[in-house]
């Protein structure tokens, strides 16, 4: 393991991470199905505070975003943006169907199917929508693949190419300005 | 004084879906509002011009995730009124069952989302514990816990077991005993009075003015409800009554989703002792014949309508939806008016906005305050980076 | 030397920094698992709070844009000093070593400084929710600081000293101030609770309303330093009231080791902010969030008021029992 | 008493109407009196309300369809038919608050005028989505080269 090997402080800090997971909530288009699953969670039956996991309403505070459902073609310059707010280290989980490939919606005039084309997913979770038990399985297993990058000093392992931002039109261009 | 300009949203902790509002404070106080639903608009009344009835019906159940039944039985019901087609009585019940235990689910939520609103988490906790024995029956009836798939033209999918009846059955009584619960709670918890009481009120006549439906509505007295007035699946057999309050504020729409909660947990037990013997479906065609049909339902928000018009093939020629919260918009730009900033998000919280319903299209809504008319100002730019943006004027 | 040494350690150990922090993070463990425990459910592990603090610290920081990351940076380590310094003059296991007359005023001033960190931390983000809760921050500051001093002046007035460790040998003496002085103690705890922004008064922070107020833009090291100066000032907090209302960790008796003294006086400490912790996660749990200008109308018309009768009452029984 | 055929009878005049359903009354009318038609049905018939209003494209004209209920729950359908090249009604939504919103959307979707409502600019869609184009049109397609809110996708 190579974990044995880091220093104090990062395996300090690697542990604490997997402990302490806030996530946060972005619904870029969904359908409302995988926003109540997500707050299903918090409930006394599932309960995630017992695994440190905090819902946070500020993307700065969030180590996870969770992008619930198929990117409008209206929110992904938006969900890009907010990605961009968050702190390193950072992860982002596509739920559903929908955020994996538009589900339902695909092909759809204002969707842009899927959560990848907009910023790098991390993990994927099948479902339409996901059980609570299931939104829980994919931060745990988000946490598996924290654990494996602090080992390897980064997310750039198993990343084949860079994810380009998204070609924006004029007008996002000005806003941007 | 100084306005302030506040955006909320796209992606705001209050809001569970994107929507942007801009609000112009002064102070802590409301001076106006401007609304952008657009975010979500994902094209599905063009899509389904293009899919046939079949493959309609779940790309209708996800146009929201908290009334999928209601959009999927209004639509099916629609197309079996063109069609001229009777389905069997159990199929109606064992649709109306899904329904009232959607609109408990919903209800229950929203009595939790209206809590969290105010800070009130403990409410949140113990409606969203309740609210899933209401899921646990759903997800046995139907397989799933949102989107329930059941049903399809002519028909439901899936048959009752009697050990599903009789588990939905036992399941009962605690819901009953807990649905009380809140009642009492309701009108009884300072600090919920405190929030609730005279915020976002809306009198009788700016309720029929601005059209706002289903419990915004009655709750200012109005008693439109679409399962009395049109009844429609197992309505007309099933004796219930229409909760109606006259207070008119977010306390009045509170009690009446709780009054509601207990009606349909009648209904529910109503069904589930008196459901008829019988096949579940009816053999349906697969096209349609040339006709059209305004498709009225109680969703939990208040009344669906969809206006279906068919042209003599497996597809629709067009199919528009107009869903509750749309209707409700009006209003809620009206109420928001004076308000204090604190809460906005209780007033937008109490129609129960369902904005992945509403921005399938999408709508911008002003308000001038002084005058209560409605008129529509330019739109302007809209700064969407909610984040670091304070401008002044 | 030993003098010297025994106040370091006394700073920086125990009772001091060190103590401090780690009785921090227990109590925010217990409050948040009293509340989950109500709400029926699990809640968190013990060491929470402390797998919050390292992660935030080793999260990166991001400077908003126009903002002066130096200001940004000073800010929450200034409300953490301030808050820390205010418990060292706290009675823990006996007097303070640093007590000296007037320490109370000094206490109460230092700990009202993190809402005033908290006003510049949003006024500093320039981010419109971030203003709104620095501002909320300020005025809420305003109306419950006068009844929570009004409040904590009473058991000074009674005990005829501004040295918290006199009022608790006071109260060693005679008696409790929370038999003589109810009223005040109820005002005291819920200025607290209004001080610490927890529900019902988490007004500046409301994260249905302003997202998280002042702490919407603070990142990393920054975040996790203003929250630990939260939980600082709970145990800074409910220690003061203890010590002021609860008579501290003053035992009726004295045990012949000094040793032996000390520790039953930290034992009681220990139980008796444990009690205040219980009583504040109750309120927080049964409680939504008031509006400001509610809190307005509660904390002048209500809080202020019975405040001030209570500074009566204390001045008539001065007047009729103790001063004679 | 308003009942189902003294509707009937009374819409006659603004053009043809028929019973359609059990509690719903259809009315073919043109686009001059549609708002004489709506007052009407307020005025004297008790139709306050609006439930929606319906667009259809029929490929050489447009349909509007504007929906009114009242107490006595008898809907009222009002159907204008108005040409392809610049489809315009006059707007409503002085008359009935609500029909500013559905007037807006349908403006948005099917690029029908409303002349006098105060404001019909683009709000479903988003600010760069292409001028003269109506998603829900029949004959509309997506051009390759435009940009549709802000993104530009290799579908499109």
């Amino acid at each position: 393991m190579a974990g044995a090997a880091l220093p104090l402080g990062r395996r300090l800090a690697g542990w604490a991470r997997l402990k302490s997971p806030w996530i946060t909530v972005y619904n870029s288009g969904a359908c409302n199905a995988c926003d109540i699953e997500i707050i299903a969670c918090l409930m006394p039956r599932f309960d995630i505070e017992r695994f440190g996991i905090l819902v946070k309403g500020s993307p700065r505070h969030a180590d996870i975003m969770i992008v619930t459902g198929n990117v409008t073609l209206k929110q992904a310059s938006r969900l890009r943006r907010v990605w961009e707010q968050m702190p390193e280290p950072k992860y982002v989980i596509a739920l559903g169907a929908c955020g994996a490939a538009g589900g339902v919606f695909h092909g759809l005039y204002h969707v842009a199917d899927d959560v990848n084309r907009v910023i790098p997913v991390d993990v994927y979770v099948a479902g339409c929508p996901p059980r609570p038990d299931e939104i829980i399985d994919a931060v745990v297993r988000c946490l598996g693949l924290m654990k494996e990058d602090a080992a390897h000093g980064g997310k750039e392992w198993r990343q084949e190419k860079p994810v380009p931002a998204p070609e924006t039109g004029p007008a996002a261009g000005r806003r941007a300005a | 004084m100084a306005e302030v300009v506040i955006p909320i949203g796209p992606q705001h902790p209050a809001l569970k879906e994107p929507v942007n509002f801009r609000i112009i404070a002064d102070g802590e106080k409301i001076v106006r509002l401007e609304l952008d639903l657009s975010y979500n608009h994902r094209g599905i009344e063009k899509a389904a011009e293009q899919r046939n009835f079949i493959r309609v019906l779940p790309l209708l159940e996800r146009v929201c995730g908290i009334c999928s039944h209601s959009h999927a039985t209004n639509f099916a019901k629609g197309v079996e009124e063109i069609m001229a087609l009777e389905i069997p009585p159990r199929a109606r019940y064992i649709r109306t069952i899904i329904a009232e235990l959607e609109r408990m689910h919903s209800h229950l939520l929203w009595l939790g989302v209206a809590a969290h609103e105010i800070g009130f988490n403990t409410l949140f906790m113990w409606t969203w514990r309740d609210r899933e024995a209401v899921q646990d029956t759903l997800e046995e009836m139907s397989g799933n816990r949102v989107h329930y798939g059941m049903n399809e033209i002519g028909g439901v999918r899936r048959d009752l077991t009697p050990a599903q009846i009789q588990a939905a059955l036992s399941r009962l009584p605690v819901l009953e005993e807990r649905v009380r619960q809140y009642r009492q709670m309701v009108e009884s918890e300072e600090t919920l009075l405190m929030r609730f009481r005279g915020v976002g009120r809306l009198s009788k006549e700016e309720v029929l003015k601005y059209g706002a439906v289903g419990p915004t509505a009655r709750a200012s007295g109005v008693d439109y409800d679409v399962r009395k007035d049109d009844p429609y699946l197992a309505y007309a057999e099933v004796p219930f009554n229409v909760v109606t309050d006259t207070s008119g504020d977010v306390y009045g729409r509170t009690r009446v989703r709780v009054g509601e909660l207990g009606e349909s947990l009648k209904i529910v037990r109503y069904c589930l002792e008196h459901i008829p013997e019988g096949p579940i479906r009816a053999d349906a065609p697969h096209t349609a014949p040339e006709g059209e049909t305004l498709s009225r339902y109680e969703a939990p928000r208040g009344e669906l309508a969809h206006f279906i018009r068919t042209n003599g093939t497996d597809k629709a020629e067009r199919i528009d939806i107009r869903t509750p919260t749309l209707a409700n918009w009006t209003s809620v730009a009206v109420c928001l008016v004076n308000q204090n900033l604190a809460d906005i998000p209780v007033i937008v919280a109490a129609i129960d906005p369902c904005l992945s319903c509403t921005s399938r299209l999408t709508v911008v809504n002003r308000n001038d305050g002084t005058a209560g008319v409605i008129t529509f100002d330019e739109l302007r730019r809209r700064r969407d980076r909610q984040w670091d943006r304070q401008e002044l004027r | 030397m030993t003098d010297s040494l025994f106040l370091l350690v006394y700073i920086f150990l125990f009772p001091g920094f060190a103590f401090l922090i780690l009785y921090a993070w227990a109590l925010s463990f217990l409050d948040r698992k009293i509340a989950a425990r109500m709400q029926q459910r699990v809640g968190p592990p013990f060491y929470q709070p402390f797998a919050d603090f390292i992660k935030m610290l080793a999260k990166e920081v991001i400077n908003p844009r126009g903002v002066d990351w130096r200001l940004f940076d000073a800010i929450p380590l200034v409300a953490l000093a301030a808050v820390m310094t205010a418990f060292l003059y706290i009675p823990v296991t006996g007097a303070s070593p640093l007590a000296f007359p007037g320490d109370l005023v000094v206490v109460l001033y230092l700990l009202s400084l993190p809402a005033v960190a908290l006003f510049l931390l949003g006024w500093l983000s320039r981010n419109i929710f971030a203003a709104i809760g620095g501002v909320r921050a300020v005025t809420m500051l305003f109306i419950y600081e006068v009844p929570f001093f009004l409040a904590a002046l009473t058991p000074a007035l009674m005990a005829g000293s501004w040295s918290i460790s006199d009022i608790v040998l006071w109260q060693q003496k005679n008696l409790w101030f929370v038999f003589l002085q109810p009223i005040g103690f109820v005002v005291a705890l819920v200025g607290l609770q209004a001080k610490l922004e927890r529900t019902p008064f988490d007004i500046p922070e409301a994260e249905t309303e302003v997202i998280a107020g002042p702490w919407t833009e603070l990142t990393g090291r920054r975040l996790a330093l203003m929250d630990l100066c939260v939980q600082v000032s709970l145990v800074a907090g409910s220690a003061l009231i203890v010590a002021l209302f609860l008579g501290g960790p003053a035992l009726p008796w004295t045990l012949s080791p000094p040793w032996l003294n000390a520790l039953a006086g930290f034992l009681l400490f220990l139980i008796k902010t444990l009690a205040i912790i219980l009583i504040l996660a109750s309120i927080r749990v049964a409680t939504g969030r008031i509006r400001i200008d509610q809190l307005n109308d509660i904390g002048w018309k209500y809080l202020a008021g019975a405040a001030l009768v209570q500074v009566g009452i204390a001045l008539v029984i001065n007047y009729l029992w103790v001063t004679p | 008493m308003t009942t189902i055929s003294t509707i009937t009878e009374r819409l006659q005049g603004f053009g043809t109407a028929e019973q359609v359903r059990s509690n719903r009354v259809r009315l073919k009318t043109t686009p001059d009196r549609v708002r004489d038609a709506i007052t009407v049905s307020q005025v004297m018939l008790g139709c306050d309300r609006l439930v929606t209003i319906s667009a259809l494209d029929h490929g050489t004209t447009f349909e509007l369809l504007y929906h009114l209920i009242g107490p006595h729950r008898i809907i009222i359908s009002l159907s204008v038919s108005l040409q392809r090249d610049h489809p315009s009604s006059p707007t409503v939504s002085d008359l009935l608050p609500p029909a500013g919103i559905y007037e807006r959307q349908i403006h948005d979707l099917f690029g029908i005028m409303f002349p006098g409502n105060p404001d019909l600019k683009k709000i479903i869609l988003n600010e760069d989505w292409p001028a003269d184009e109506y998603p829900l049109r029949k004959d509309w397609k997506p051009r390759p080269e435009s940009f549709y809110g802000g993104i530009k996708t290799e579908r499109l």
